[in-house]
């Protein structure tokens, strides 16, 4: 076990395969020589090579469309989009292509393409450097899509998506790299090294796509959500003293629709929250998927928590982003109706 | 040019639209063998003039000459003509049955199939295609059973996509072909992609993929040649120039300005103008690319000019918006009876030989087709199972799709 | 008035606003000479003249960024993506500037294009030809998005649109082009002639984006839906005999959700449905919203009706759509459920 | 080249590493004078060679000489000076300000000003402007005034955003700029659409756009080339190769195979490489690309060579992955010590007068500064309001943004 913050761990996972796997391969802007704008895969070039760990030119849609093709030819690459705000470019390969391919070659063909991206606010990024699109991604059949919120899980996930022959998008919420974050731009970072979920093993090990994680049991209330999300609503529940039971689902696309139902099924009440707009955000599917399965047990309307339906305002971050305010408006009226 | 008396805006024209007589003359020809062969190793910026001439080896007599004459054996030449002559008696029948509602929808090649078979037979077994929809010759040269691509035109119990793609989008895994998309350009980059691949295991496969020159107006034309240029990539990029895309007249891809193979020396890519319904000189020139890409001297960007003799699909009717007799008047003639006549005139064919080669694979096309439909079609025999649908999405299938497919079950009850 | 099926009425509508309004032009993939794979635009260019009527390369993402450009220069581009399963090399152009540049300027620059694009399937035209990704668009904050469902609302839509300042993406449910269709693929083909929608004023008028359309009232249970749908669901409740309230929503983005929870108010139950995916749909920001506003009147689980989660499948097209037997299921869930 | 002893897949590599010396043997330079300026009708075949020689002006003394010297007034050359040091300028006090945590983020154009500064000089007030984020110099030269760029750096209570974007993204619709995009190379094609839109208007206005060498990759780089040839679009389009895109050598942007400019004649278009450190070979190549954009000639493609002097921003620090003197073996110099000697040698400067300017530039900076304070800083004085966030989503604004706009109050309280 070692102390490590996410990019550590992130970092972590891929030398672990690149040593394992000589078919898996990294490439993306400024990710070798540099090691990465976010130092993700920092020093892995020089230990891997230049032909493992590649740089590319600044295109995205080539990015994408390459990997698809080295991974027909073999091997595993593990692609970095710089931003998710930049992912658009590579949106056709991955819609029409990527996520597309095993089905439509009836599985003689598959794409074992593993696409991390930054994503996220709360870094004074401006619209171009705070988005969360992730709910754009888990509308499209054939794709998985994954975001950690803390170094343990982003380790073992990533080794996974990498292992998995289906191919994989891969969120890094960027505001967690260095610690957990409530929500509270105010108060003094917390670093990693603090938290137990930044201690995480140096070796091979795996967590499995499609499995939340129940981060505090609870009875009072459900809390669905994943990313920074999972701190900042830790953090509103406690203190509001409300025996909250907060998942953190780590994988949206699969779904661990079990262990969300379960969960509202014993509390009655829930709310889902995530960083990303509202209107048709991924919390409109959780939020369906509850209404549906739960319906008989709601004692009160399921609650969304999300950023405002607007691009990501460079001046306006605070009360843009979904902080603890807006979770406690969403657990009062949720707790409080009759 | 038409335009309004006031906008300065320029819109390319074709030469002649639907009761206007065919114009070829923009399509600038050089003579057989006037087109010097550079050294496979020679560096993309000296070998230019190639991406404005155009290659050609068989000359109006159907003589073999020049540089670019590949010498190749006459059973070669015969295999081609044999392959070539398959590609569109398949296309033939295959259009009838669409017409007679067996098949839903249909591609030809008619005009273009030197393109694909030359170029299938310049390559080796494990270099990776990436084709388009009109390569169909590409199947048939690499030996793919008629009927299994019938199979998959008739969405049948045997149909290699088991019923999810449109008809023509094939694939073998087997055969090294890739799986065809719908969406046009996007197999270019991917292509690039494989060949990466290949040098990064150092293995000396190469990866060829073909678009038509309407669809090298999309960006993955861009990023294929990008990265084909910046990584070196053993690829072989063929734009298939056949002047049309739909309605649209390859003026409206960037024809007007430059050659389509011009392109290439833009990024630092070998670029080569061949005439495409010339055997001989598409083998040549594919076959000195391959060797650019095998020996390590880079990727290369082929043209090759050619023609769409029939519809775009049988959804289209060309009448609507191109003369009606272009075809006959497209200055390079049909690869089809251009490599017979070069085949009788070295005494290696005659018409009686062909007549027979004719009868023969019609008759194989027929066999074929009664064997395909033996696995159904689209209103009678056996039929997919449904439950298919749910396959392949993902490795395994999960949990909300088994769901989805039980209530799929539940609603044929 | 006029009997006019979808196209003619599509085709109408740009006529007019092509007379009238010299700063509109059209552009798209064989949309001027040809007049458009469906023939939407046929006769417009001899008409009005090539530089009013534009063929274009086949580049999605280059249509979509002159058209942007064009549309800062004073013109009010409507540009046709030929299907909408090829709208995605355009999809950057779209998130990141269509939709954004209003807001990013302060409002200084906007870019009035209409984006006009055949969806949805039924009509054999296997994974590439048969999609509706317009859930994903209405996740994206600054665009509008509208999907008519005949003739009569799709020219007076149509104009709204071209005349609008804010960008907006057009869906036509191309199976209804030629007629209203409720599902069921044997039945003999119904032209628009022979609906009331199908007669057409033949002059300029405009229909008010944000305002669903009740086409039938009724006090059972509300069907929230929009394009082909509308059909198959109004005579699925036809069949069963249900006094159900169908609204078609004719604008996704912007919404009426008044329209929307006034009836569910007032009906107590409510299926949505729709042609695309099920996961992370359209349906599930519907479901949401009723959820959300309508839930103390609810007396069962408001019900999604669907495409299944995977690409659409040529061979299996009347298994995969949503007809008749979905809507039923869905309709007796939510009528049964006490 | 590195490589591991299986691949052989060739990687680009930078001349020099840090720790390495300096060495630009790379870039192929002309002699001042010696290239040849073609005819502003010239066609874009014939005009080839422009594109990979290097068009320059000034030569090492300081003369300016040979036939692209665009003879140009003192007073104009002095205006020249004066906006390339006033873009210097403000640029270290802003980095100064970033780095005394007064603004959050900001990029400076080191060693590039006379790109943005001579170009803009050449067009005129009408023409449109589509700049990439490297490019103060042009809001300087067409006169937006300092206070209005630093209150959009401050986000503050002036700030043309109105807080919606980072620094640097600047707008001037009274000034003919577009709005300035996070995403790269997405304005290159809509500069084209602008400029089509006069051309089919009937006017003569052009549009002119820059992007970096390194975001020539991006697709949309493919998309302004095709529709610009396609349509003749009266377009400039800049690569400006500053040779790095954050750590990445243009080497991975497919400069290491050809210049950026060889890519205008690939697509029909005329391709000129010019010495974006040379004030005067940059405004005539501009001018002469204006000339043909406006007299129907069609598009131009400009590469300027220049080189990015300091880091890529204020979270970039270059000295982890270039030598970290490289800036000064910049073979091109420096565009303001060039401008200035050659002012001087025509005996219209000195260094009394500039030091003057200097002076008289920072305090106009300053007193900027001050000025733009008082609209508010990142920690202190006035502040915009939040409602704002919900303005302009729309034309109006949406019931939905109203009830958000409410719930925001609310939170605030
Ligand atoms: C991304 C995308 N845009 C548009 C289409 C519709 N489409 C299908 S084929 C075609 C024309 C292609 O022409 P070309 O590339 O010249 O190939 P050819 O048909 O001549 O072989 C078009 C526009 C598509 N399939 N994919
Ligand atoms: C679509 C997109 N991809 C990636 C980025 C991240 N990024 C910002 S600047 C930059 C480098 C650009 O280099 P270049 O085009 O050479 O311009 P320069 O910075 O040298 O002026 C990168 C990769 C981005 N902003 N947009
Ligand atoms: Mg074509
Ligand atoms: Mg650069």
């Amino acid at each position: 076990m070692a102390n490590m913050n996410m990019i550590q761990a992130l970092n972590s996972a891929m030398d672990i395969m690149l040593g394992k796997d000589p078919s898996v391969v990294l490439m993306g802007e400024d990710i070798g020589y540099f090691g990465g704008v976010f130092r993700a895969t920092e020093g892995l070039q020089r230990k891997y090579g230049e032909h493992r760990v590649l740089d590319t030119p600044i295109a995205e849609g080539g990015i994408v469309a390459t990997a698809i093709g080295m991974s027909v030819n073999g091997l595993r690459p593990v692609a970095e989009i710089q931003f998710a705000d930049y992912i658009y470019p590579g949106f056709d390969q991955i819609v029409s292509e990527l996520a597309r391919l095993r089905y439509r070659s009836a599985g003689e063909f598959f794409a074992p393409v593993t696409i991390r991206t930054p994503c996220g606010g709360g870094i004074r990024g401006g619209q171009t450097h705070s988005q969360s699109p992730e709910g754009i991604f888990t509308h499209v059949s054939g794709l998985k899509v994954v975001m950690p919120s803390n170094p343990y899980d982003a380790k073992g996930l990533l080794i996974t998506c990498i292992e998995d022959d289906d191919p994989v998008v891969f969120f890094e919420p960027k505001r967690l790299y260095n610690g957990p974050f409530d929500g509270d731009p105010n108060k003094p970072a917390v670093p990693w090294s603090s938290h137990p979920k930044g201690q995480v093993d140096e070796g091979y090990y795996k967590i499995p796509l499609g499995k939340a994680d129940i981060v505090r049991a609870g009875s009072a209330v459900t809390i669905v959500t994943y990313g920074t999300m999972v701190y900042v609503a830790a953090a509103a529940a406690a203190a509001m003293n409300i025996d909250a039971e907060i998942i953190d689902l780590r994988s949206l696309v699969p779904l661990d629709t079990d262990t969300i139902c379960t969960s509202v099924k014993k509390t009655g009440r829930c709310i889902v929250a995530h960083e990303a707009t509202r209107f048709s955000g991924f919390g409109a599917e959780l939020l369906s998927i509850v209404q549906e399965e739960c319906f008989w047990n709601l004692e009160a309307p399921i609650q969304r928590v999300t950023g405002w339906d607007t691009p990501y305002p460079h001046a306006f971050e605070w009360e843009y982003f979904p902080g603890q305010a807006r979770v406690k408006a969403a657990l009062n009226s949720v707790m409080e109706s009759a | 040019m038409r335009m309004n008396k006031h906008s300065r805006l320029h819109l390319p024209s074709p030469p002649a639209r639907p009761g206007e007589a065919p114009d070829f003359s923009y399509v600038h020809l050089s003579p057989a063998g006037a087109v010097r062969r550079p050294d496979v190793n020679a560096r993309a910026r000296d070998v230019e003039s190639l991406s404005r001439d155009l290659v050609r080896v068989l000359d109006d007599a159907g003589d073999a000459v020049g540089p670019w004459h590949p010498h190749l054996d006459p059973a070669e030449l015969q295999i081609g003509l044999r392959h070539m002559l398959l590609t569109r008696l398949f296309d033939d029948r295959m259009q009838r049955n669409q017409r007679a509602g067996k098949i839903s929808f249909y591609i030809r090649s008619l005009g273009e199939e030197a393109v694909s078979v030359a170029q299938c037979m310049a390559l080796r077994p494990g270099d990776m295609l990436f084709p388009s929809y009109r390569n169909q010759g590409l199947q048939i040269a690499r030996g793919i059973a008629l009927v299994d691509l019938m199979c998959q035109l008739l969405s049948n119990t045997r149909d290699m996509c088991k019923g999810r793609q449109l008809p023509v989008m094939y694939h073998s895994k087997a055969g090294n072909i890739f799986s065809i998309s719908g969406n046009l350009a996007t197999q270019f980059p991917q292509a690039v992609g494989w060949a990466m691949a290949a040098a990064i295991k150092g293995e000396d496969h190469l990866a060829a993929s073909w678009i038509g020159e309407g669809s090298s107006a999309e960006a993955d034309f861009h990023q294929a040649l990008l990265f084909a240029s910046v990584y070196q990539a053993p690829a072989i990029l063929n734009v298939v120039n056949n002047q049309w895309a739909i309605s649209t007249f390859q003026g409206y891809a960037g024809g007007e300005q430059r050659s389509f193979a011009a392109r290439g020396p833009g990024y630092g890519i070998a670029g080569v103008r061949v005439d495409g319904n010339d055997f001989l000189a598409v083998y040549a020139v594919t076959q000195w690319a391959a060797e650019r890409a095998r020996t390590g001297a880079g990727p290369t960007l082929i043209e090759l000019v050619t023609y769409r003799g029939a519809a775009h699909s049988t959804s289209d009717d060309p009448a609507r918006y191109r003369a009606k007799d272009d075809a006959e008047h497209w200055p390079l003639g049909d690869p089809i009876q251009r490599l017979k006549t070069h085949l009788i005139r070295i005494g290696e064919w005659s018409e009686a030989r062909h007549q027979a080669l004719s009868a023969e694979l019609e008759a194989l096309v027929a066999a074929s087709w009664k064997e395909a439909i033996a696995f159904g079609t689209m209103s009678e025999g056996p039929r997919l199972n449904p439950d298919l649908m749910f396959e392949d999405v993902f490795k395994e299938m999960p949990q909300n799709l088994q769901r989805q497919q039980a209530l799929m079950r539940q609603e044929r009850k």
